[in-house]
């Protein structure tokens, strides 16, 4: 189907060959990735015993019986890092389109000041965690 | 004189030196180790010389040694003696999965029966077979390397001291006869 | 994710530039990749088992991210898959691994307001397709190659938008001393030694901690005080 | 562009996916090996075991496919796939040589490269949960805390390069490429790799699956051929980082060489930060957790902050 695509997409120059090409051969390598997982396992289901007990069906964990169930307690601690990085990956992803134009011409050093002062409030906000010992480990 | 990262570089100049230096990897299959002389690789056991004396046995710390025998009674070689026994042995085998390679049973021998051989490749794939009967036992004299030589400035082992002293003894009677035995003539 | 979908049907309402009903395949993708988007954003919501929910939310966004892409959207298609695949949903995988969320079917995943969130679902969903359809009405977008890249948005960001783009700064560093004001909340209440344990009720303290208490203290105590903290 | 080439492509990118992990892995043998004075395989294939990978793969593929009974059997069972495919997809963005010779040309491509690489982290949290198993869970969390550490400056550096280079397109920012953006890049290539090192979880940055604390953290009850999966994603995973420096820091196809041969310039550059990759990880031991998550907020992000700084200032004035 997405050979279909890319072959009614050539064929109409309306809808921008070039772009619709890369998609289209991402897709069909989408489909060469699925074959291939299933050919690997195919070939391993042909290949392979199968010799069921109990015992190997058990949790192998660190080589002893398992003891209790399938859940530790952890730091929640690390959550925070997860909040922070949410915040700076959204703030990053803006600095893509910026780099792309901010030296072209009619750009100049404003937008340049324009994203430095984006940033600036960020690393405001780095400073502050770091000031409140969030990036530290206790 | 240090700067930040010193230390990371000095430890990545580390495993670079030792890829480009010579492996110590023995190939064993392929390659034969060459064995210290004194390597504890299997215990022989020289038959002819066991008492059985069950000293090995009884020293023994994993208890591997497994000794059987009967006394048998020796018809008196002189109508005035008693007859006389003495042990015989049915059956001397080693368990070498239980065995730790310790060497008491060799240090207490007191008859020297018992020996190392640097032998080594004797794995099994039945655990069984790893209890190394007498006949076994007995074949793995042939692999006793001969005792490694003494120092040269080393003190004679006493044996060999006092057969020489003895020796000399009598070759010095002997010669002393001969002095007089000319001087007679 | 229902509006998305619905956005699908859009597709083929364009009659005034083409002929009516002449889907070209990008057409034909978009609408079954709508109808994917749909049908795993339902099962997001209706799955009773936790992480099942989060990871067909992954192969909702992940459809939408397609449908980005296939309206060459390129930049935000690629924006969805960095922050709400890699960023977003593993924050939300994240979350549910440290609150225990089981293998199998949570009995209390069941909400008493499901009816209630179906009807503001419809609700924001019949508003947003009102609004999308009476605003374009049978407008025909040329969707040229390109139109969506990172440096169409960076010129239209940069020469239109500066004024929001700064107070979207703002608006970030706000939610950054949130999230830390939240996290030092919660930190203060934690006492420093921490341990863990396993619901059968063994301390796996740290330093010991816990199994001394556990062995001085009745046993009913510490293993309870143990999850309130860790909360 | 027909479809002929198109599945050519596709098929090509398949097997340098499934054939240069394995001469990585192959090098990560012998190379390890030397450097700890020993030898490494030397049997499979006879000269110096050249067909270790390869023995190992048909023995992998034989193996039992075993799901524990507690685990989540469909994610339990999809999570390889879901971890390693998205390492395919970046390959097809990676460009080799000059004039068109990539996979293919996205004109996104840096910024989807960075985007997909932070999707098979989602496949590791479906092996730890999946599992039934507390190190497993552990080793996914530890998984997440750090790719969400260290995909931050990851993506604060590479942007350092786009840019540099002003354009996202991948083969676009080689062509831009200069000589001089190696002592100017040079903040950012080290942020970009060391963040790399981390997201793929290479030693010294190996806490997730770090076998003397949470046995093999997310993939100890995997067996088989889905193990197997899961460590080809590993391999490729240096492949497409080394690839990924060199050619956004190191230049890619630029060289001494003529442009022709210029994918070999490329190809020489990516073994060689595999190179650098494999040689880390005998030398250094592994950071603590807390330490991991340090060096990444308060060494890493701030450098790739005064790079982009650099970069803008430079930039501006040279354009």
């Amino acid at each position: 189907m997405v050979g279909q695509q890319a072959a009614s997409v050539a064929a109409d120059p309306a809808a921008g060959s070039g772009y619709f090409d890369a998609y289209a051969a991402m897709g069909l390598l989408a489909v060469v990735g699925v074959l291939f997982v299933t050919v690997a396992f195919t070939a391993n289901r042909l290949l392979r015993p199968v010799v069921y007990s109990p015992e190997k069906l058990l949790a192998y964990e660190c080589g002893v019986d398992p003891v209790g169930e399938d859940w530790a307690h952890t730091q929640v601690r690390y959550y925070v890092y997860a909040f922070l990085y949410v915040i700076f990956a959204v703030d990053a992803i803006y600095l893509f389109p910026w780099a792309t134009v901010f030296a072209t011409a009619g750009y100049g050093a404003g937008t340049l000041v324009e994203m430095f002062v984006f940033i600036g409030f960020l690393a405001v906000g780095l400073l502050y965690a770091w000031k409140k010992g969030v990036l530290e480990w206790t | 004189m240090s700067f930040p990262g010193a230390g990371l570089a000095k430890g990545l100049a580390v495993t670079l030196r030792t890829m480009t230096r010579k492996t110590v990897t023995a190939q064993y299959p392929d390659a034969q180790p060459s064995l210290p002389p004194r390597s504890r690789g299997v215990i022989a056991l020289l038959e002819e010389n066991c008492t059985v004396c069950m000293l090995c046995a009884r020293e023994c710390p994993d208890w591997c040694i497994y000794i059987d025998s009967h006394k048998e009674t020796l018809p008196a070689a002189d109508p005035n003696a008693r007859a006389r026994t003495r042990n015989v042995l049915d059956r001397f085998a080693i368990d070498f999965s239980l065995c730790m390679y310790c060497g008491i049973c060799i240090e207490v021998c007191p008859f020297d029966a018992l020996f190392w051989s640097p032998e080594f490749e004797y794995a099994e794939t039945d655990i069984l077979e790893l209890t190394h009967e007498r006949d076994r036992l007995r074949e793995w004299m042939w692999t006793v390397p001969v005792p490694p030589a003494l120092d040269p400035a080393a003190e004679e082992p006493k044996e060999i001291a006092s057969a020489r002293k003895a020796a000399d003894k009598l070759a010095a009677a002997a010669a002393a006869a001969l002095e007089q035995g000319g001087d007679a003539q | 994710m229902s509006a998305a979908a619905l956005l699908a049907a859009t597709g083929p309402l364009d009659p005034a530039a083409r002929s009516f009903l002449s889907p070209t395949g990008v057409e034909i993708v978009f609408l079954l990749v709508g109808i994917a988007v749909l049908g795993s954003a339902v099962v997001a919501v209706t799955t009773k088992q936790l992480v099942h929910a989060a990871l067909w939310l992954v192969a909702a966004l992940g459809g939408l991210a397609v449908e980005f892409l296939l309206l060459t959207a390129e930049f935000v298609a690629w924006v969805q898959v960095l922050i709400y695949l890699g960023s977003v949903v593993v924050l939300v995988l994240f979350g549910l691994m440290l609150t225990k969320a089981p293998i199998g079917r949570s009995p209390d995943a069941d909400s008493k307001n499901r009816w209630v969130a179906l009807v503001v679902a419809l609700a924001s969903a019949g508003t947003l397709v009102t609004l999308v359809v009476d605003a374009f009405r049978t407008s025909w977008i040329d969707l040229g190659a390109g139109g969506g890249s990172a440096a169409v948005t960076g010129a239209s960001l940069f020469r239109t938008w500066v004024l929001p783009f700064e107070a979207l700064s703002v608006l970030l560093l706000a939610a950054l001393v949130g999230a830390i004001v939240l996290s030092r909340g919660a930190g203060r209440r934690v006492p420093a030694p921490r341990s863990g344990r396993i619901r059968a009720g063994r301390p796996v303290g740290s330093n010991g901690t816990v199994a001394q208490r556990a062995a001085a203290a009745p046993p009913a105590e510490a293993p309870e005080t143990a999850p309130a903290e860790e909360s | 562009m027909n479809l002929f080439d198109t599945v050519l492509r596709c098929v090509a990118t398949l097997v340098v996916f499934l054939t240069l992990p394995l001469v990585i892995g192959q090098t990560e043998h012998k190379v390890m090996a030397h450097m700890q004075g020993r030898l490494g395989p030397m049997y499979a294939g006879g000269f110096h075991g050249w067909a270790q990978l390869i023995a190992d793969g048909v023995k992998f593929a034989q193996k039992e496919d075993i799901v524990p009974a507690g685990a989540d059997r469909r994610i339990f069972q999809l999570a390889p796939a879901v971890s390693l495919l998205p390492y395919l997809f970046v390959l097809l963005a990676i460009p080799v040589g000059p004039d068109g010779f990539v996979g293919q040309a996205i004109d996104a491509g840096l910024f989807f490269v960075l985007a997909v690489m932070g999707v098979g982290v989602i496949g590791k949290l479906m092996a730890g949960w999946a599992s039934a198993n507390k190190f497993s869970l552990l080793g996914g969390l530890r998984t997440a805390a750090q790719l969400m550490s260290y995909e931050l400056p990851m993506v604060l550096a590479a942007a350092s390069v786009a840019m540099a280079a002003g354009t996202l397109s991948l083969p676009g920012i080689v062509d831009a490429w200069q000589w001089y953006w190696i002592p100017w890049q040079i903040i950012g290539a080290f942020v970009f790799f060391t963040a790399g090192l981390a997201e793929l979880q290479r030693p010294p940055f190996d806490m997730p699956v770090a076998d003397s604390e949470i046995i093999f953290g997310a993939y100890t009850e995997y067996t088989g051929l889905r193990f197997a999966l899961f460590l080809l994603s590993e391999y490729v995973g240096i492949l497409v980082v080394s690839a990924l420096t060199a050619v956004l820091f190191l230049g890619g196809w630029h060289g001494p060489l003529p442009d022709q041969l210029g994918w070999l310039w490329t190809l020489l550059k990516t073994f060689a930060l595999a190179f650098v990759v494999i040689w880390l990880r005998v030398t250094y031991p592994r950071l603590r957790e807390d330490q991991l998550m340090r060096f990444a907020w308060t060494v890493l992000i701030p450098l790739a902050l005064v790079q982009l700084a650099l970069t803008g200032i430079i930039k501006v004035a040279i354009s």
